[in-house]
């Protein structure tokens, strides 16, 4: 458990690079191609390995966007389990249970251990020369690239990769991010993701925003939570409010949640700055004269919302300064889903809490390794070149649209329309399945990377407006499989076939990495007298490099011309129900779905496990004779599925929701088969300004399809009840609590 | 000899009382000045089930499947147990204030319900306060389960190390080597990370030291965002934990705190569960607060 | 001088009872009625005490020292036992508890004391052993068999009773 | 006819009817140890595979850790103690209307023990460890744990079981004296001759016999009351509500008797038939059985309604509500039915005709035990389904097919045994028998006197059987 100081060149040795790894066999308990253990006496010992003491390496989780610093725990030559960096500024130290299933990622039995062309095994060299043959028959904006975020190193050689092709197709498409709020945030701030201070506010109203389960970054938000939770802070104990068609995970924690008409979150906030205004919150002219029609009576009519609930939280968001809005998934969902966002910015305006819980971020000093975020809208034009026969090679990389993508979009057809297709690939998933040309990928535990998060975290202090980090992910241990290769290797090998003089120095993408951080000490912290080698290890030994970043400024710059909302939509006769496909904490958009450990972790809020299910309010089951586990026939004009039913009182009573992620043909063991893929069934439908596909704008109509099954669920015979048990789960009002003593 | 024995420390293997001021030197044969215990304040935890899967990941925990998931053979030890207000009656639940949520792992009692009816003694109270379960020695009666008030104890019903899926290669390379992988009939139950545990022990003895608070974590309590989770050394007064306890005005061994008669200290928030059937658990909950006035 | 086995056989109880008082209140010289007498019934006679003379059974003594012995031990025992297991508290309670001992106290009580009353009666009754020569099958069916044992001298005169009170057979052996 | 046995019965034909038994029994004995071996096979089957599989195939889970192999455990232990209620009570109330059938009586305590204990090794999830449960010498001072109501149930059993075997066997030596005698050759010649241990019927060893006999008795009175009060501590010691009863000891000695009784009226009947002991085991003894099961029928009912009026009447939540699922909840149809099977078909044995009717006596003895085996797994599941935790509550989980089996083929295992037994040994005590024709015709010799007598007889027996 102890964590002892260990020699850099010594743990390149561990990593296998120039030959070492024999001696790592031979000196940790197993040999890893194999298998197989081999017991042999430690002759050959790395001086800082102790048989039985753990060493803990610095990293960067892998497992969602948010970029989270970890360690790695080694034994023996094998990475046991992941625990949170407590420098990082982002996670301090903390994980999710997600970021924790990264070992099974790297440990998975369903893993791409070869490159495979047209079906069959086949060499790096055969793979890659494939590659070249047909790069020479296309011209450069033929060749198109599909990933998800990518930032750091691996970015830059990819630009350089498209430059070297001529090619400027490359497409960032993330199946769940928050697209529509970074343009909102834009058009509101000036800047696209800005930092949110949960933690200094005194009261977070949510529109949808799950900050604790999957938004952005929820173990940042999750330690800022646990902060504007204290009752001992001196603002007391901060109040959260979550407006949203269906609970999430951070719906679950708050005091109060109001569930209102999918669409309606606009109305809402203006309906709040009416409100405000009614309890002396000043506004400016033009603004009030907009909002003026918004009355209680209206918006609880178009919301759904009882307006004595409206004034309630309107009354405490003027006595509670500085309070923080957010507008989350649930709020961007649909065609007017910026008009959303931007009503709920404004709220944030006319409160005052631009500046004070929006705090400006620092933007990235070298623009090249600034993450290329995600978004559908880059599908969605993808998409559409696919169709017009505009790509003939197309690469794909770190995301699985063949499975996230609506059926109605043809995607896959549309694929077929390129002539080669290479999937980097970590698992035989739905794309790599159509691929020509798979790539295996080395696991995130056993490659080179440098992160650089959308979201930059900055630890308190003065100069956290200029700070950002890149973080570093370097390999916990040999690799498991000796035929993958890390995205940077594979990038640097096709770039050499194009500008072999350029990287010729560089035999592999450590060697890259390793001139690029020691040529820019200075501007990574050191000094420019500093040993090479001295400071590449201190560097990549701490994982975190701070850089001086440019400083920004928020604004409050929105005016009542951007105010225009639609009516909102009344009820579909064909299709009378909302679908709202759920994103979960653990899930994701599915691209972890076999790891074992997700699929038995309980869903936080239904407790069901190995499978998906729908989520009903039970006032409309009760009026479809819907019982729990009945298997429920969902359709819309686009497809439909089958899944349980689950009675959930924490849902609108016109919507349904259905998480994603579920529902896998391919990829593996684990997900293969279980539940059903909500993504398919969504309606071609998109936000108007953006052009991001609205995913909430699916309506749906449900059908018991006769079959019921026993729902496999942790919770007990009596579901969520205490049944009148004393002191289990005890809840007790604010007014009764003494937080005086508390330490 | 054993009746020598017997009779020289008579009045030591009479002495009924759990938990003594410092350390157990009274009927322990091993006397030690800690009392492992926890706080887990549940306004804090948002039920993200991050520690459950630490759990998984530190003690080797099997991923049992579907099948064997339905038929009760889930074996998380540290479980997150999601409840809804009830409005009127059992059953008729509201959403309005959220769920509530119950970090529920083995409460480590100091008059474990599960210790007396073991018939093999594979289940004791060990010199540091914990409930301990000696695999080699349990030979599965199941009774310590059945007696066991939270059901926080987990059998192995089948041979999960042979069962197909569950460690397939290479998966049981990422198996913690720090404690065993348990066979078919034993059973098992959270350990307060013993192996962690009695590392910083050790690490403290060769230090010639006592154990500091912070010297060891849980995994649960490692991983847990919010940081809900806190746990220490009771005896050791400078600990989180048994500041925590003091401040909440809990006591390990009683069956109904005397703060709960007061109407001032009734505010605080600290409580055991179940504490009224005198296990004395070594978990201290805080309750959930609400703010009423939205 | 040698001595002489005999074995008369009755139909019936009765008759036996009478040829039983004769021997008794004859006295004939070489043959002791107290001692050189045997009654062997086919089912259990307590009545015989009556005319054979009561003698004394002792079983019950075993019966109380097998008791209280095993009793005691076990309690001794099994506290030991508790008292060296790593000597650990379970569930809050001594490590030897009282109540629990009781319980198996209990039970060795009754057990020392069922074995060793068996081991009593062993002894007591003389088995398990051979068959003395003289033995007839009737006996374990039907009839009372009384067997005597008396100096040549004697046996003539003894024959004489038995036969008076219509016995149904007799067997005759000589002893050393 | 209202004598229990024909007075003017020759010895001889006793003892020649008991000693056909052992040579030529009816066909139908060889039926029902060939149907006894099939069912015993098919538990033998189920038990290899849990074995293999591990505990997970019964279908027992978190929260129902215990299921049939305990309920199953309780069941035989409970049946086995009439045999002893026969022998040793009746015994020293000189009730000697039992003296025909005490012996296979108490042949079916100590193989219903045997069962009983097989079940501990069924139940363990590791029974190739279960030499730890034995206070064995061992260098590691490791014992087992004296605190564990599963020890003091070892303990009790193990107690309960050797006396009985011990007690068997000394009042059957006077009878192995007579197999002995009439055995002409053979292997049994040699085993009779080895256990009469040289009987010859003397004074001395009747005196030391009576003696032995009765004090033996008087131990296996407690033992055996202590037995069913022990293994009700593994429920009324532990936590839960609805095992943690007050009641429980009495109780479960009481539902002992009751199936042990319904048991022995079962086997009466089969073996009467089988070994064509009608002379023996007559209608009048079976009208005293009859009346002995329902008098414990209805004390066992009060007992029933004791525990569920203190619940109902007390404050203990988690209590009621354990009674009310049994009530109304899954359970609900095993309970009534076993509600019905306990408390109302006894009162079939209320009406005089049907006393000596062998076909609904039959019936109804089955169906009592039916009542109890279900009122020990009533006992043991519906708490562990609906316990303190509301969390864990779980109401659909039911022992699987291989779970049954094994309940299915601890019947066979029983038959088995006892079927041998009465085939090798006498199962009618044949010297005792004929005490009793001895001092029955004595009194009724007297009776002749002066009548008043006679009834004297008949009233000591009744007093017996109440």
């Amino acid at each position: 458990m102890t964590e002892n100081d260990f020699n850099r060149r010594d743990f390149l040795k561990v990593l296998g690079w120039g030959g070492t790894a024999v001696a790592l066999s031979g000196c940790g308990n197993t040999s890893i191609q194999d298998g197989k253990e081999v017991i042999t006496p430690y002759v050959t010992l790395p001086d800082y390995v102790i048989p039985g003491i753990a060493n803990y390496f610095n990293t960067t989780c892998a497992q969602c966007g948010a970029g989270c610093n970890i360690k790695g725990r080694v034994r023996e030559g094998r990475v046991l389990k992941a625990e949170g960096n407590q420098h990082s500024p982002v996670n301090r130290g903390k994980m999710c249970g997600l970021g924790q299933t990264g070992v099974q990622n790297h440990y998975n039995p369903d893993r791409v251990t070869q490159p495979m062309l047209a079906g069959k095994t086949v060499t790096w060299e055969q793979a890659l020369g494939a590659i070249n043959d047909k790069l020479d028959s296309v011209k450069g904006e033929q060749v198109a690239f599909l990933t998800g975020d990518i930032s750091g190193h691996s970015r830059v050689l990819l630009d350089n990769y498209l430059d070297a092709l001529g090619s400027k197709n490359h497409f960032s498409y993330e199946a769940a991010s928050p697209a529509v709020l970074r343009a909102a945030n834009k058009k509101a701030y000036g800047v696209e993701m800005p930092r949110y201070r949960i933690d200094k506010a005194k009261m977070v109203v949510s529109f949808g925003a799950d900050f604790l389960g999957a938004w952005i970054t929820p173990v940042h938000f999750a330690q800022q939570y646990a902060q504007f939770r204290k009752g001992s802070r001196p603002e007391g104990r901060g109040v959260l409010v979550q407006f949203e068609p269906k609970m999430t995970l951070t719906g679950a924690n708050a005091d109060r949640w109001v569930a209102l008409r999918p669409g309606s979150e606009g109305v809402m906030a203006l309906g709040l700055i009416n409100a405000a205004a009614g309890y002396g919150l000043k506004l400016p002219s033009d603004i009030a004269a907009v909002v003026r029609e918004y009355t209680p009576e209206r918006v609880s009519l178009d919301t759904g919302v009882p307006f004595e609930q409206i004034n309630k939280v309107a009354k405490l968001l003027v006595e509670r300064s500085p309070s923080l809005v957010l507008a989350g998934d649930a709020a961007e969902g649909y065609v007017h889903g910026m008009q959303n966002a931007v009503a709920i910015a404004m709220l944030n305006q006319v409160l005052g809490n631009v500046g004070k819980t929006i705090e400006a971020p620092a933007s990235v000093p070298f623009p090249q390794l600034a993450p290329a975020v995600g978004n559908r809208a880059s599908l969605v034009e993808f998409n559409k070149g696919l169709a017009a026969g505009k790509y003939k090679v197309v690469f794909t990389y770190g995301t699985n649209p063949v499975f996230s993508a609506p059926a109605a979009l043809q995607f896959q057809n549309n694929l077929k329309q390129a002539d080669f297709k290479v999937a980097f690939a970590h698992y035989m998933d739905e794309t790599a399945q159509a691929a020509d040309l798979v790539l295996p990928l080395a696991s995130a535990m056993e490659d080179w990377a440098t992160v650089v998060p959308e979201y930059t975290a900055a630890p308190e202090g003065s100069h956290a407006g200029t700070y950002v980090h890149m973080s570093f992910r370097q390999p916990m241990m040999e690799k498991l499989y000796p035929d993958t290769r890390g995205i940077g290797d594979i990038l640097l090998a096709l770039l050499k076939q194009h500008q072999p003089d350029d990287y010729k120095d560089f035999d592999d993408f450590y060697s890259y990495l390793h001139s690029a951080v020691v040529k820019n000490k200075v501007a990574l912290g050191g000094k420019a007298s500093d040993d090479d080698d001295e400071f590449w290890n201190a560097t990549v030994g701490k994982g975190i490099v701070p850089l001086s970043g440019r400083a920004n400024r928020v604004s409050a710059r929105l005016t009542a011309a951007d105010l225009r909302l639609p009516p909102v939509s009344g009820p579909d006769s064909a299709y009378p129900l909302r679908l709202v496909p759920a994103v979960s904490a653990s899930m994701r958009d599915g691209r972890n779905a076999n790891e074992p450990w997700l699929q038995e972790s309980p869903d936080p809020l239904t407790t069901v496990v190995w499978d998906s299910w729908v989520e009903i309010n039970p006032q409309t089951a009760a009026k479809m004779g819907i019982k729990e586990g009945d298997i429920i026939e969902i359709a819309s004009r686009s497809g439909s599925i089958k899944t349980q039913a689950y009675l959930f009182p924490g849902i609108h009573p016109d919507v349904i929701s259905v998480p994603v992620g579920y529902g896998h043909h391919g990829m593996g063991r684990y997900a293969d088969g279980t539940g059903a893929n909500v993504y398919s069934m969504l309606d071609p439908v998109f936000e108007e300004k953006t052009g991001e596909l609205a995913l909430n704008e699916t309506n749906v109509r449900i059908a018991k399809s006769g079959e019921r099954v026993v729902m496999v669920k942790d919770e007990g015979a009596v579901g969520g009840s205490q049944a009148g048990r004393a002191k289990i789960a005890v809840q007790w009002p604010i007014d009764k609590v003494d937080y005086s003593k508390e330490v | 000899m054993g009746v020598a024995n017997l009779l020289e420390n008579w009045a030591k293997f009479r002495h009924t009382h759990p938990v003594e001021d410092h350390g157990h030197e009274d009927w322990m044969a091993y006397p030690s000045d800690i009392k492992w215990a926890m706080a887990i304040d549940l306004d804090a935890c948002i039920g993200c089930n991050a520690c459950s899967v630490a759990c998984y990941a530190e003690n080797n925990l099997p991923a049992v499947g579907k099948e064997k998931y339905a038929h009760g053979a889930a074996m998380h030890w540290m479980r997150i147990e999601r409840y809804w207000d009830e409005t009127e009656g059992v059953g008729d639940f509201s959403a309005n204030q959220g769920a509530r949520f119950l970090p529920m792992l083995c409460q480590q009692c100091d008059a474990a319900p599960c210790e007396t009816v073991c018939p093999v003694g594979a289940t004791n109270h060990t010199e540091d306060g914990l409930n301990s379960q000696i695999y080699n020695r349990c030979i599965g009666s199941r009774y310590c389960l059945v007696n066991c008030p939270y059901k926080v104890r987990y059998f192995n019903w089948y041979d999960y190390p042979s069962t197909k899926d569950v460690w397939p290669s290479p998966m049981e390379q990422q198996l913690n080597p720090d404690l065993s992988v348990r066979g078919k009939g034993v059973m098992e139950k959270c350990t307060f990370c013993k192996q962690r545990t009695y590392m910083a022990r050790n690490n403290a003895k060769s230090e010639g030291r006592p154990v500091h608070d912070g010297d060891v974590q849980t995994a649960c309590q490692e991983s847990c965002p919010t940081g809900a989770i806190h746990f220490g050394n009771l005896f050791d007064p400078e600990s989180q934990v048994a500041r925590m306890w003091k401040a909440q005005k809990v006591e390990l061994d009683t069956d109904k705190q005397a703060k709960d008669e007061d109407p001032e200290e009734n505010r605080l928030r600290g409580y055991h569960i179940l504490e009224y059937l005198r296990p004395y658990p070594s978990v201290m909950y805080m309750e959930r607060v609400r703010e009423t006035s939205v | 001088m040698s001595q002489r086995y005999l074995l008369a056989l009755y139909n019936n109880f009765d008759e036996a009872e009478q040829v039983v008082r004769e021997l008794r209140t004859s006295n004939i010289s070489g043959f002791n009625a107290d001692d050189d007498m045997v009654v062997k019934s086919p089912i259990e006679h307590p009545e015989v005490e009556e005319f054979l003379g009561s003698k004394p059974v002792k079983v019950q003594w075993f019966t109380l020292f097998g008791a209280l012995l095993a009793g005691s031990l076990g309690f001794l025992w099994v506290a030991s036992t508790q008292a060296n297991f790593f000597s650990q508290m379970k569930g809050g309670k001594p490590i030897v508890p009282i109540p629990a001992n009781m319980v198996l106290t209990y039970e060795f009580f009754i057990l020392g004391g069922v074995y060793i009353t068996v081991l009593g009666f062993l002894v007591c009754a003389g088995l398990p052993a051979r068959r003395s020569p003289l033995y007839s099958a009737k006996v374990s069916e039907d009839q009372i068999g009384i067997l005597v044992k008396a100096s040549e001298s004697a046996a003539g005169t003894l024959k004489d009773i038995f036969t008076k009170h219509k016995a149904l057979e007799i067997q005759e052996e000589v002893g050393k | 006819m209202t004598k229990d046995i024909r007075e003017d019965i020759a010895w001889a034909k006793i003892n020649q009817d008991v000693l056909n038994s052992l040579e030529t029994p009816r066909k139908a004995y060889w039926v029902i140890l060939f149907v006894a071996f099939c069912v015993f096979s098919v538990g033998v089957g189920c038990e290899v595979y849990q074995y293999n599989m591990g505990m997970g195939v019964s279908n027992l889970d978190n929260p129902h850790a215990w299921a049939l192999y305990i309920a199953s455990f309780i069941f035989w232990i409970g049946m086995s103690h009439s045999g002893t209620l026969l022998s040793a009570i009746l015994h020293i109330m000189h009730a000697d209307w039992r003296k025909p059938i005490y012996r296979f009586a108490e042949a079916m305590t100590t193989f219903s023990l045997i069962t009983a204990a097989m079940f501990v090794a069924v139940h363990l999830g590791r029974v190739w460890q279960i030499y730890y449960a034995l206070p064995y010498p061992n260098e590691r001072w490791a014992w087992p744990n004296w605190q564990s109501p599963l020890l003091w149930d070892a303990m009790a059993v193990f107690t309960y079981l050797s006396s009985s075997m011990i007690f068997l066997y000394v009042g059957m030596i006077p009878d192995l004296a007579i197999c002995r005698d009439n055995m002409q050759s053979g292997w049994r010649k040699k085993l009779y001759t080895l256990m009469a241990l040289g009987w010859e019927g003397t004074d001395r060893q009747w005196r030391n016999f009576r003696m032995t006999y009765l004090t033996v008795a008087c131990f296996l009175i407690p033992l055996a009351v202590s037995v069913h009060s022990i293994v009700s501590t593994d429920f009324a010691v532990s936590q839960q509500p609805g095992m943690h009863v007050t009641s429980f000891p009495p109780y479960f000695v009481a539902g002992a008797l009751y199936s042990g009784c319904a048991a022995i009226i079962s086997l009466f009947i089969i073996l009467r038939y089988v070994f064509k002991f009608e002379e023996y085991m007559t209608l009048p003894i079976l009208r005293k059985v009859v009346r002995l099961t329902f008098a414990i029928a209805m004390v066992w009912t009060y007992l029933n309604c004791v525990e569920f009026a203190a619940t109902w009447y007390s404050h203990d939540e988690p209590e009621k509500a354990v009674l009310i699922q049994k009530a109304i909840g899954p359970y609900a149809p095993f309970f009534w039915t076993m509600i019905f099977c306990g408390s109302v078909v006894p009162f079939a044995m209320m009406v005089k005709k049907w006393q000596t009717n062998i076909p609904i006596m039959f019936a109804v003895s089955l169906l009592l035990n039916l009542g109890m085996f279900l009122e020990r797994w009533m006992i043991v599941s519906p708490t562990l389904s609906h316990d303190f935790y509301p969390w864990q509550w779980d109401h659909n989980q039911w022992p699987s097919m291989v779970q049954w089996g094994i309940v299915f083929g601890s019947f066979g295992f029983f038959v088995i045994l006892f079927m041998g037994f009465c085939k090798v040994f006498p199962s009618v005590s044949m010297y005792e028998v004929k005490e009793m024709v001895y001092h029955r015709s004595l009194q009724s010799r007297k009776a002749e006197a002066e009548p008043a007598e006679g009834f004297a007889a008949e009233e000591l027996a009744v007093k017996g059987a109440n």
